[in-house]
């Protein structure tokens, strides 16, 4: 047993963070430092960037452009990535659909959209959820009937996070109404383009716009779109949220907020003294301190497992209740952190070239705008990507059966 | 040992249920959010007809002499309802102040406030001050027949609509000192006097507030020189039980519309409601609130109480326990909600913004947790 | 609203702490509030007492030699009796058996058996539970066989509290097994002396023998002793357990346990000053306090409450479950306060007549010994009359029906 | 970074769960609680033939060279198998301690340690003391060519069964300093050393010692005079750590008997298990369990630190964390057996005791979560 990282490890480490430091654009470091508004130009360029550097996608197989690294180095670069500040890449390309494509594409599909993702060129979002098919995805109701050498889509697809920015979505329709529900679903790749697609904006509690509607009527769609065969969609959904889960523990994220909060509990003051020397606030900083800790060598005791271990559903089911909990356990202690400075709501703050107001510069930190939305923002991921409900159902059902 | 309420608190119950359902629909307050105000005028006209403005101002003052309870069912209403007029800054803080220390000159501005025809908010805290009472660093000086003040107040609650601020300075002593505080009636356009108005996070309004050597007049200061502690403090304890009484309506309401939410979403063929561990969610969240309508209960009927002590042992505990209780409903209504717990476009989430903003306005829970704890071992 | 006792209410509080003070004997108030071992004879000379002065039966309607004191009034006394010491009545005679004699016993038995309860001549146990038969009682399997003028009793029963004391028992046993099973069930009390009936100990995880299993081999009850009709055993079980739940908050023990609680944490030290004034031990029971102090308003506020209003199975189920999380908390925190001296286990130190040995009696106080034990043992609190999760099911199908 | 055992420490664990397995059944361990001794010899044997009690100890001194990883290895074993033997009081803190500090000829006795024929006790808490480590008010005065050495220690571990005590005793300084600390080797039968013995509630033992001028020769000091403190300290650390594997060896033994309880018993017709509420409280305990591993991997892993502050940190993170977990899991394992989980005659309640006895050694959950959260605003 050896929990320190390798001497391989370190010097990748090391180039990692050198990478970043010279890389980073401070002005895309900031944003994210300070929980600016979420720009789409700031994940493509540093996506540009990284790509520039043959970086352009971690956590691929060497065989479609990846750089072929261990999941410690691939966990090492994210954890740098956080810390650095660098915003992280866009899960619904590289997490969810490449691996689709990568074990079901045609070589065609492979060829000409994975480079594109690397490069930023396309954007992809996702189109699951439908209103009244959440954790019980394969009710789901958008149809495609084939006409010719095209799909003719209809029906609406929601929570379709950051997708006002997308140029592809890809799809789970059905296009088999006669069979059992799981049986009938396809999984097709949609230029968002095509005619008959609207877009629109779901207000999240914090005020931002961040999800999507997107509504499909008699979308035409190549069948050269189709991935895999037809009526095997729930297959490959089934194989994409597998790596939905993986890092979505979010480690090197929570190990920065938790930064962030130190550092406001030792700005704000309490009792003519910092807030982190009040010893209650600091046990609540202590308590989830320990959670991450715990985590922290949960998530690497999966990583380092050998590969049948690591597809235990038990453990990535644990990473993504217990991250979520300590991500907005974090951000409700930042929150918290400010006292009555919570309460102000200034969405305008959130915008790049927003300057403090000059009267209420001193007493309101330059991290105070964001903080309360984060909180209430947060409190989707307990809800995503399979509710930790769903997680706690899946653990059951792993130990104790149906 | 009685827990019933009057018939006229009966009645008062029953008109705010009737307002709220015919004249405060969710729609018609997205848009009052989106207005210039904040809240409707209409709505506040109505107060002032229905007594709501005059409820707690003693009658010797042209008020109806109503009691703490009285104001904990108009708060509870105002929860359930998330309603978005001053009521809190009007007339539980700034009327309930003017009462308590006013000459009988500034007594008589009450009948405008229990007409509807002035608004007040309370200008007391400061940054740095975190909960703390009596962490006052604004200043006042006495300069010839008047007063001098300069200093920040931060977060002051309603300020955009308000006619008077009353503030609170240091006249003596340091900061931390019960003694040495002045409050001072204030007009928005006092030369020195700065305002940065802005919405919070539940859609309402307030503002910090700059005094640069703001002069004001002998007649502004509200009781005796240096003298005002007490009473402060009282009116921060009432508008705690207040915000008790408040979160109560809403976690009621969030209850209400979380089993609803269950018996009529399906997943997987049946309602969610059907989900066992969802029924001990419902169930944990009944019991969390019926516990925190019995600290608001306790709370409103010590809020009326003049021993210091013994208020605020009971005001306190009841703060702690319902914004623990509140924060419990209110991310587990959220949660059961899924997706539609997150959105704007659902009650839901508009009554959990409410509840967080409550945790954080007159004390957080680790500020009243810390005051009650401190009283065992001192007992 | 009115949140203090009327006068006459606390007047009545006055006489009964003046009875209090007066008549309780020393010896049985100390080893109550040292949690010595349960002694039979301290239950038994108290409700002679009481007795004697009329008060045999507080909770009891005047037509039964009850005081016909209103709930407040009962609550009052309950609190005082926890307060100065005073042991319980025994809630198998008091609480169960007698509200079912009352509301469905022949007159014979009301005028028999009612009198010997408040005379302290019969000391009741419990005939319910049966192993495989707990939460889901009505598939009990013990049966009465009808044979002339005599039921022949054959079964098990456990889980009977002081049932090693008790000269009589009530039970629920199985008269019909060919219908519904809560169709065939009746309600017998069976006389302890009679032949066919073993009583064997069950030893808890304190070490200490507090509950019993109760054999019958072909036990021969007389008719006469069947309560109501036969068959219908179940609408008297359920009435019972309606009743067993009424102050099953258990206030006044707990404000008792919390005043104890708060004196250990005055006499233990830490770093050299009471442990009361640490902020971290201090908080602990500050939020205890504060559940007590909420679930005592939650309490009279359904004491207070109309007839119709106090039936409400809600009501009931919150008291159970929040009095009985109450008095764990305050036992395990009475535990903590100790530190190391939580670890020894010295049973002889329960005895009544033991007394600390002179090596440890200056560190180890006269509290001590019970603490640990108390905490082991409430344990059970969360599990009987009607477990916890048993509790919330209730809440659950009042509000969101099945 | 690598989470394998190497092939002997899988050797090791192995052989422990088949000795459990094969000669320490539940009936066989109530026994042994009810004997005078309170453990078994003959395990004790095999202890010592398995080479488990020469484990920690230094090659240099006999020992195998193992590391707190392999003494985890068998504190997780020792916490599923509930075994009695005074291992962590032996090995762990008394062969560590004379390892540490002992002159060669003190070293020599380590021998007998490892062939099982020596069993040792720290005497080290006090009345008073709590969890503070250097709260020692025991005095040791130098008195001809010796010591004299008087005060009260508590709940001493294993004391009844020790053929001699490790008794810590201030020579200079005050309560509370590091310094000044110095450990005396003691036998039992030394005048004016006098023990009440008693089983601990996880049915054990334990004693309190009374040193009244109890005289000792010089050979009796372990290291230097007044400078046992750190080595003292890290001691106690090694023995949290211990406890944390312990923990999570019970943790793991109560979620498989819960497992298998709920998918035996039935209620209503169908195994309990089927119900998602306790569906999902299995999958909390799970969670917790998981955890607490990871702490125990990583107190473990830093418990041979020189660093004494890091190495606390990590320690108390550690202790603090799984105190925690064991409390919810301990608890809720009783709660799920239901009557079942209350009665002596299963396991279920000694897993719960033992763990409920586990949180009050070597700091308890405040303790350690004190000492974790004052490194933060040091740092």
């Amino acid at each position: 047993m050896d929990l320190n990282f390798s001497a391989d490890e370190e010097t990748f480490r090391l180039e990692v963070r050198q990478f970043l430091a010279r890389h980073l654009p401070a002005d895309i470091r900031d944003r994210q430092r300070l929980g600016k508004r979420y720009l789409a130009e700031d994940t493509i360029r540093w996506q540009k960037i990284l790509h520039a550097q043959g970086w352009g996608a971690p956590t691929w197989p060497t065989a479609f452009g990846g750089m072929g690294w261990t999941p410690v180095q691939q966990y090492i670069f994210d954890e740098e990535r956080a810390a650095a500040g660098a915003p992280g890449q866009l899960p619904f390309s590289f997490k969810m659909l490449a691996p689709v494509l990568m074990a079901f594409g045609s070589p065609a599909q492979q060829q000409y959209f994975l480079p594109r993702i690397m490069a930023a060129e396309d954007w992809w979002c996702q189109g699951y959820s439908e209103p009244g098919s959440g954790s019980d995805l394969a009710s789901l109701k958008t149809t495609a009937r084939r006409e010719g050498d095209h799909y003719v889509v209809n029906g609406q697809k929601t929570w379709t996070t950051l997708g006002q920015f997308a140029n592809w979505i890809f799809c789970l329709v059905r296009t088999n109404g006669e069979v059992r529900a799981q049986q009938g679903i396809s999984f097709l790749l949609i230029d968002m383009a095509t005619p008959g697609i609207t877009v629109r904006p779901i207000v999240m509690l914090d005020g931002e716009h961040e999800i999507n509607e997107v509504w499909f009527e008699n979308v035409r769609v190549p069948v050269d779109n189709l991935v895999g065969e037809e009526n095997k969609g729930w297959t490959y959904a089934k194989f994409l949220l597998g790596h939905e889960r993986t890092n979505i523990a979010g480690i090197g994220d929570s190990k920065a907020a938790l930064r962030k909060l130190k550092k406001i509990a030792s700005q704000e003051r309490a009792g003519g003294r910092p807030l982190i020397e009040n010893a209650r606030f600091r046990d609540r900083i202590a308590q989830v301190e320990l959670e991450l800790m715990a985590l922290e060598i949960t998530n690497l005791r999966a990583l380092c497992a050998d590969a049948h271990d690591r597809a235990s559903g038990i453990q990535a089911s644990i990473l993504k209740v217990k991250g979520s909990e300590i991500q907005q356990a974090i951000a409700e202690l930042q929150m918290q952190a400010l006292g009555p400075y919570a309460v102000p709501h200034l969405p305008e703050a959130l915008d790049a070239q927003w300057r403090a107001d000059p009267l209420m510069q001193q007493a309101y930190a330059d991290y105070a705008p964001a903080l309360t939305g984060h909180y209430l923002n947060l409190r989707k991921t307990s809800i995503y990507a399979g509710s930790n409900e769903i997680q706690k159902n899946i653990i059951a059902q792993l130990t104790l059966g149906s | 040992m009685d827990f019933r309420y009057t018939d006229e608190q009966r009645a008062l119950q029953d008109t705010l249920e009737r307002f709220r359902a015919r004249d405060y629909g969710f729609e018609h307050r997205r848009e009052l959010i989106r207005s210039a105000l904040g809240y409707s005028l209409d709505a506040w006209n109505q107060y002032a007809e229905l007594g709501l403005l005059a409820l707690p101002i003693a009658e010797a003052h042209g008020g109806l002499g109503g009691n703490a309870i009285d104001v904990a069912i108009v708060m509870e209403q105002i929860g359930k309802g998330l309603l978005l007029e001053p009521y809190l800054s009007t007339v539980v803080l700034g009327a309930g102040l003017i009462a308590a220390l006013g000459s009988s000159e500034q007594q008589s501005s009450l009948e405008a406030v229990a007409a509807g025809n002035s608004q007040l908010a309370l200008a007391h805290g400061e940054p740095g001050a975190r909960f703390d009472p009596f962490h006052v660093e604004t200043r006042a000086t006495a300069l010839n027949d008047g007063w001098v003040i300069s200093g920040h107040k931060c977060v002051v609650l309603d300020a955009p609509s308000a006619d008077r601020f009353i503030v609170s300075a240091r006249t003596s002593g340091s900061t931390g000192d019960e003694s040495g505080i002045s409050l001072f009636l204030i007009d928005p356009d006092t030369a020195g006097l700065s305002m940065r108005a802005y919405a919070t996070q539940d859609g309402r309004r307030a503002a910090d507030l700059r005094l640069h050597s703001a002069r004001v007049g002998s007649d502004a200061l509200l009781g005796r020189v240096g003298d005002a502690g007490p009473a402060l403090l009282q009116a921060l304890d009432k508008a705690a039980a207040a915000l008790c009484s408040e979160a109560v309506g809403i976690m009621s309401a969030l209850n209400q519309a979380t089993v609803d939410y269950l018996d009529t979403r399906k997943q997987f063929g049946t309602p969610i409601g059907s989900f066992q561990a969802l029924r001990h969610r419902i169930a944990d969240m009944l019991i969390s609130t019926e516990q925190a309508r019995s600290m608001a209960i306790l709370a409103a009927y010590h809020a009326d109480d003049r021993d210091a002590a013994g208020r605020g042992r009971m005001i306190s505990a009841a703060k702690a326990y319902i914004d623990q209780a509140a924060r419990f409903v209110g991310q587990q209504a959220v949660q059961l909600h899924g997706g539609m717990g997150v959105v704007d476009e659902l009650v839901v989430s508009h009554y959990f913004k409410r509840l967080t903003v409550i945790a954080h306005c007159f004390g957080d829970q680790d500020h009243h947790l810390d005051r009650y704890s401190r009283s065992l071992s001192a007992a």
